[in-house]
């Protein structure tokens, strides 16, 4: 038997959290039927490339890998935010992190599984997706990928049921007005959780735990993703280094996406108190670590390549550098380091605005910097002629567009109904921060009797 | 007149007035006589030419250049340890600031002097001014070296000036003349008013923002002085990264065996406590973990790309004339990771269990030591015959590791009892390991040559000895700086106390019930 | 040490990954599990003791 | 044995006859030219003129100098492309030929981005025969090669690929089993050079040689010794087992 009541730790904010979930705006039901009519133009896209094979997407020999791929990748690396935040952070045992765990964690919830399904939909015969159960091969990067990408999803999905556990108890004894079938929903998933000291202690111990193991699983699955890529011999994809650059890029994007969701939520459900400047202001801080980091991983991969100048290696890096593809590198440079560092370094100061610009530019540069390693290596291969009119280069067609905005759509319609069914901010996690004291600001005055002139 | 805290006055400025003891004598005996030796060594070679070392073609690079990049990676504990925990504003690094400042300089003075000993014609240093090509990465080290230098330098000085002062206003009337002559110098007639708190406050933060770039792109120019050529084993993107992270790692394996011979030697242990052997061991196994990522990730794509040139060297590695150290520094690694990070884990209980116990660890090493033998040294025919099969040799490798595990098992509860000795145990692992592995990155390519025979290289009584002279070189520079400056920064440590007792009012309430109506009732209600 | 022919065998020889796959999926969701339950039973007796006599 | 061809560039006169009997022999679709611009054309045997993407100078007008390569699978001994196969859609036999299972493959395409040497192809759509060739899609023509190897869930060789998946040049392996099946009925041990593949039957310059690089008497293990002999992108470690033997 349940006992009668149940626990909540005291939270002066919880009313201003639970309030987008008492109702459902007209605006909202908007939102949801443009984004599902989205998705309904991708699934019509699909069902053609289902029917007519991949030649409908502008991939062919030898660009073989294009939009899906980077999608996929950029996707996965999406997903690194919340994991980032809450986990990496939550070791480091920054204190500032507790308000927005939950909105980073959900970005990684429905960011995963399109990145999972765009492995799908680029596969050529996706109802042969079980042979890769049937007759794996742990030889090859992809099953690296198969395993690390499903433990992941997995195991985000329960990090974050866990961490939402308290809070759906909260809604379950809180939200008495909301629907039935949402109640019942609330007292399904609480699982009869009553919040008692002891159950909060060891969900903190599980969640500790789980965070050292979901960082590893962060640093696996993004590493095993590059080895698509760097297990080839290809030139400008055999490098070591695409395993750390790629960590570095998917945690920096995740980073910034966190910085856009989180304004859009404070703007949209008036929680201007409950996600403070502050906040925006640390990250701000992590976001201009990334963004030095990825200079520094890309000089040091084109400047090893360019110095060494293996011919084919020049050919692709050439191609980036003043090729077809400069423009987009130089694009992607330009939105992902030159403006964010500017906006910044000397705009963004508790200024959302133009944090937010910067994140946008950022997430824009990243999925063009998943382009950019994909596709320039393909179109220079080592013994496929691109001398002939179309061959090695690569137009996207529709469909591929068409998909990847579903993906997108689909992504962000799970998220605004996530934020109108559960409280996005951790309420029972923001409870326990207390302003510190602040530290006297010059204690050594106190500590030598200074100032006295000889 | 600066005021100071009793405790810090005997404990910390008077023993720097005491007159040096017999042992200090001896030390800075032995240790001037270890570099006198390698003077001569390096006459030698200065006048007979670097044929006295056993570097040939093509191994053109060898022990100086490990030497080189060893040191110079030592170097980055002060600025990782004190400019990044500075800007995080970690409160517990404030007792080993000092020694970590003071390993950064010394390290670089040695590092950079390895260069020189390298030189077949090390008159000619200025050339590199004079005619210097900006386009040769040995440029960039020159001046990134130079800059880290420098910054290194004020970045060691700055702090130290209200310690000197501190020193000069509180010296005892025995105190020799020239040693307070020394602090009035150097303290620049600091007279700690506000204002001079505030801006070398200021100067302080602005010098740690500024030398950790200068520190992370002095050891990736060192990495690219190879991976910017084109010869296997050394053309890999990876090694910027791969160099800093190993470079921070051994700094940090080298602050813990400098802060523990202070520790000891002075015996701050108030000062220098469990607190920081903690958090600056959770520090270390996070750069190891981060060194095996990298580690493997070069690798592996070695062996997955299994190109004709770079498979060899990876070869040589693995199972070649460069296996053992190879697997030496990968257990080396292995080894340090365990001495720290299995004790954390170890509940308390552990020790009821037999297998917990010393003396199995002494079996089960030795064991290993006997299966290693019996591996790696030719047989009888007899044990011969048995060794060639391949699965014997598998089953006996698998006995190794399992005896090596036995051992680390037995050993931990000792560990876990004693936090400070497990440290430094790790810390001498991991600085002779990230020895080997500068040794395992430069010499097998190296010997390893697209069109040149394969060739080996046998490091000379010049070479060994004079490595032996920078490390006592080294040693030398701790002895006499910390018998003139105290040891634990003076004033970052009072200030430290200041802010603790301030912040330890915080107060977090536990959860209280909260008015819910009853779940039953609900169920009714609905 | 047959480590190199260990290391070709690896990239070139036919497996069942699938096991592989399907045994970490299980091992974590027991694990997973399993830890809610642990977490879901903190401080039972305590409660048993608050209400048994209400 | 170890299956190996010898295409000596010196009787290659670049008549591309190996690629229209490979065509036919294995029933190769044939894409429209649309898809033929945008790369989709699949010639397992393919020919292309040197360098494969000119960086330097060919030569001014009336000295130009033109060369051709003509490429088959390299077979290689150490393939990238079955290393990466998730499915083992493609390996490589005890004889070294590195064949693929049209039944298995899930499309994912690594295989086609892991080769160096561009030797597979994708089926984009269902394979079709365009024109006077056109029959219903997925079912050969009439006058198709009527060989299969199927069986055990496997679809190799000359079988009628479905769509989407990935094909390559198989040495016309097909004609190897029924060289085989031959040998067996008439009692007797098969010898290696009881078949050869279509392209080197057909080869007008009589350029291509194909036999056993174990049998150290057989011609390509003569020729793979040759001071002439060399291997394309031989620094990348696959040592492929089609050996060329240089101009002049």
């Amino acid at each position: 038997m349940r006992p009668a009541a149940s626990y909540h730790p005291q939270n002066k904010h919880e009313d201003a959290i639970l309030s987008p979930l008492r109702r459902i705006t007209f605006a909202d039901r908007w939102l949801w039927a443009v984004l599902l009519g989205v998705m309904g133009l991708g699934a019509y896209a699909y069902s053609r490339q289902w029917i007519f094979g991949l030649g409908v997407t502008g991939l062919n020999r030898p660009v073989y890998w294009g939009v899906y791929i980077t999608n996929f990748v950029f996707f996965i690396g999406l997903a690194h935010s919340g994991t980032f935040i809450s986990a990496i952070l939550r070791l480091a045992g920054a204190e500032w992190r507790k308000p927005l765990t939950r909105a980073a964690e959900a970005i990684t919830l429905f960011s995963l599984p399109f990145g999972v399904a765009s492995i799908l939909i680029d596969m050529g015969r996706p109802d042969r997706a079980l042979n890769v159960i049937l007759f794996g091969r742990f030889q090859s990067p992809l099953l690296w990928d198969f395993t690390a990408v499903s433990l992941y999803l997995f195991s985000s999905v329960v990090f974050f049921y866990l961490s939402l556990l308290p809070d759906i108890a909260l809604c379950r004894d809180r939200l008495t007005e909301a629907p039935l079938w949402q109640q019942r929903m609330y007292d399904l998933f609480a699982l009869g959780w009553r919040g008692h000291p002891e159950q909060f202690r060891r969900l903190e111990r599980v969640l500790d735990g789980m965070a050292i193991f979901m960082t590893m699983l962060v640093v696996t699955v993004h590493t095993v993703v590059s080895w698509v890529f760097g297990m080839t011999i290809q030139p400008g994809w055999h490098t070591a280094l695409i395993g750390p650059f790629f960590l570095l890029g998917a945690i920096f994007s995740g980073t910034a996406a966190v910085v856009i969701a989180l304004a859009i939520l404070r703007r949209v459900y008036h929680m201007e108190e409950v996600l403070t400047v502050n906040l925006f202001n640390s990250l701000r801080k992590l976001l201009i670590v990334f963004t030095l980091g990825w200079l520094y991983m890309i000089v040091a991969e084109h400047l090893t390549i360019f110095y060494g100048s293996l011919p084919d290696e020049m050919e692709v890096f050439w191609q980036k550098f003043t090729g077809e593809y400069a423009p987009i590198f130089w694009l992607m440079v330009l939105t992902v380091f030159v403006l964010p560092l500017i906006i910044f370094v000397f705009l963004g100061k508790s200024r959302i605005g133009w944090m937010v610009t910067a994140s946008v530019l950022v997430n824009v540069g990243m999925w063009l910097e998943r382009y950019v390693v994909i596709v320039p290596t393909e179109t220079r291969p080592r013994l496929v002629s691109t001398l002939m009119e179309g061959i090695g280069n690569y137009q996207p067609t529709w469909v591929e567009g068409a998909i990847t905005a579903a993906l997108f759509a689909g992504m962000v319609l799970l998220y605004a109904v996530f934020t109108r069914l559960f409280p996005v901010v951790p309420v029972w996690e923001t409870a326990e921060a207390v302003e510190a004291e602040v530290p006297p600001a010059r204690p050594r005055r106190r500590v030598f009797g200074a100032g006295r002139p000889r | 007149m600066l005021k100071v805290d009793p405790r810090d006055k005997t404990k910390l400025i008077d023993p720097l007035f005491a007159a040096p003891g017999a042992r200090f004598w001896l030390a800075a005996l032995a240790l001037s006589a270890v570099i006198a030796w390698g003077g001569t060594m390096y006459a030698r070679q200065f006048i007979f030419g670097l044929g006295e070392t056993g570097m040939n073609r093509p191994t053109y690079w060898g022990v100086y250049m490990v030497n080189f990049i060893f040191f110079i990676g030592i170097s980055h504990a002060g600025t990782l340890i004190s400019a990044i925990l500075r800007v995080t504003g970690a409160e517990w690094r404030r007792p080993i600031t000092r020694v970590a400042e003071a390993i950064t300089t010394f390290a670089l003075i040695v590092g950079t002097l390895q260069i020189i000993i390298d030189m077949g014609r090390p008159d000619r240093l200025l050339f590199v001014i004079l005619h210097g090509r900006l386009q040769s990465p040995i440029l960039w080290d020159v001046i990134s070296v130079t800059a880290y230098f420098l910054g290194s330098i004020t970045y060691l000085y700055l702090p130290l000036i209200p310690d000197v002062a501190i020193l000069r206003d509180n010296a005892p009337e025995t105190a020799p003349g020239w040693q307070r002559k020394l602090y009035t110098l150097l303290a620049l007639g600091w007279r700690g008013n506000r204002e001079q708190w505030a801006r070398l406050e200021k100067a302080i933060s602005i010098m740690a923002v500024f030398i950790i770039p200068v520190a992370v792109s002095v050891h990736t120019i060192i990495s690219w002085i190879l991976a910017t050529t084109v010869q296997p084993g050394w053309h890999s993107s990876i090694f910027g990264p791969y160099f800093v992270v190993g470079a921070i790692f051994s700094g940090i394996g080298a602050l813990f065996i400098a802060m523990t011979a202070v520790r000891k030697v002075l015996g701050l242990e108030q000062y220098i406590a469990g607190r920081q052997y903690r958090n600056l061991g959770l520090l270390f196994v996070t750069m190891n973990a981060i060194w095996a990522y990298f580690t493997y990730a070069e690798h592996l794509s070695i062996a997955a790309g299994q190109q004709v040139e770079e498979f060899p060297v990876l070869a040589a590695k693995l199972w070649g004339e460069f296996a053992p150290g190879f697997w030496l520094m990968v257990a080396l690694m292995a080894a340090a990771f365990w001495a720290l990070a299995v004790p954390r884990l170890l509940p308390a209980a552990a020790e009821r269990v037999p297998v917990f116990r010393p003396r199995y660890a002494l079996a089960s090493a030795g064991a290993a030591a006997v299966v290693l033998f019996l591996l790696v040294t030719p047989q009888p025919t007899s044990v011969h015959a048995a060794l060639t099969d391949a699965q014997i040799r598998t089953l006996g490798w698998a006995l190794l590791a399992l005896f090596v595990v036995g051992a680390g098992l037995g050993v931990s509860p000792w560990l876990k009892a004693r936090p400070v000795t497990a440290s430094v145990i790790a810390a001498v692992c991991v600085v002779i390991g990230m020895w080997l592995e500068r040794w395992n990155i430069i010499v097998p390519t190296l010997t390893h040559p697209r069109l040149i025979p394969y060739s080996l290289y046998q490091p000379t009584l010049t070479e060994i000895s004079l490595t032996a002279a920078s490390l006592a070189l080294f040693g030398l520079m701790f002895l006499v700086f910390f018998k003139l400056f105290p040891a634990v920064s003076i004033w970052e440590v009072a200030e430290g106390r200041v802010i603790e007792e301030a912040q330890s009012k915080i107060v977090i309430p536990a959860p209280e019930p909260s008015e819910t109506r009853r779940l039953r009732q609900r169920r009714l209600k609905l | 040490m047959p480590i190199g022919e260990w290391i070709a065998a690896f990239f070139t020889s036919p497996g069942p990954g699938g096991v592989v796959v399907i045994v970490v999926i299980g091992l974590a969701a027991g694990i997973h599990v399993w830890l809610t339950r642990w977490i879901l039973r903190g401080g039972e007796q305590a409660e048993e003791e608050k209400y048994r006599f209400k | 044995m170890r299956w190996s061809m010898v295409i000596d560039l010196d009787k290659c006169v670049a008549c591309q006859g190996c690629s229209i009997a490979c065509r036919f022999e294995n029933n190769t679709p044939v894409v429209n030219p649309s898809e033929a611009l945008k790369g989709r054309a699949i010639r397992w045997n393919d020919v292309f003129p040197l360098p494969i993407n000119p960086t330097e100078e060919t030569g001014e007008y009336p000295h130009v100098q033109t060369r051709y390569l003509t490429r088959p699978c390299m077979h290689c001994d150490n393939p990238p492309c079955v290393k990466v196969c998730p499915v083992q859609a493609t390996y490589k036999d005890e004889e070294g030929l590195v064949r693929q299972n049209y039944a298995r493959c899930i499309g994912c395409r690594f295989c086609t981005v892991a080769c160096p040497y561009g030797v597979r192809y994708f089926n984009w759509y269902a394979p079709e025969w365009a024109g006077a060739l056109h029959a219903t899609p997925v079912s050969a023509p009439e006058y198709a090669n009527p060989d299969r190897i199927e069986g055990g869930g496997d679809l190799e060789g000359p079988a009628v690929r479905p769509l989407g998946v990935v094909e390559k040049c198989t040495f016309c392996i097909h004609r190897m089993q029924k060289a085989r099946a031959r040998a067996e009925a008439e009692g007797r041990d098969f010898r290696a050079d009881e078949y050869v593949p279509a392209c080197v039957e057909t080869c007008t310059g009589k350029a291509r040689f194909f036999g056993d690089l174990d049998d150290l008497h057989s011609t390509v293990s003569m020729l793979a010794v040759s001071p002439r002999a060399f291997r394309l992108l031989e620094d990348v470690g696959t040592h492929p087992k089609v050996i060329y033997l240089r101009e002049g």
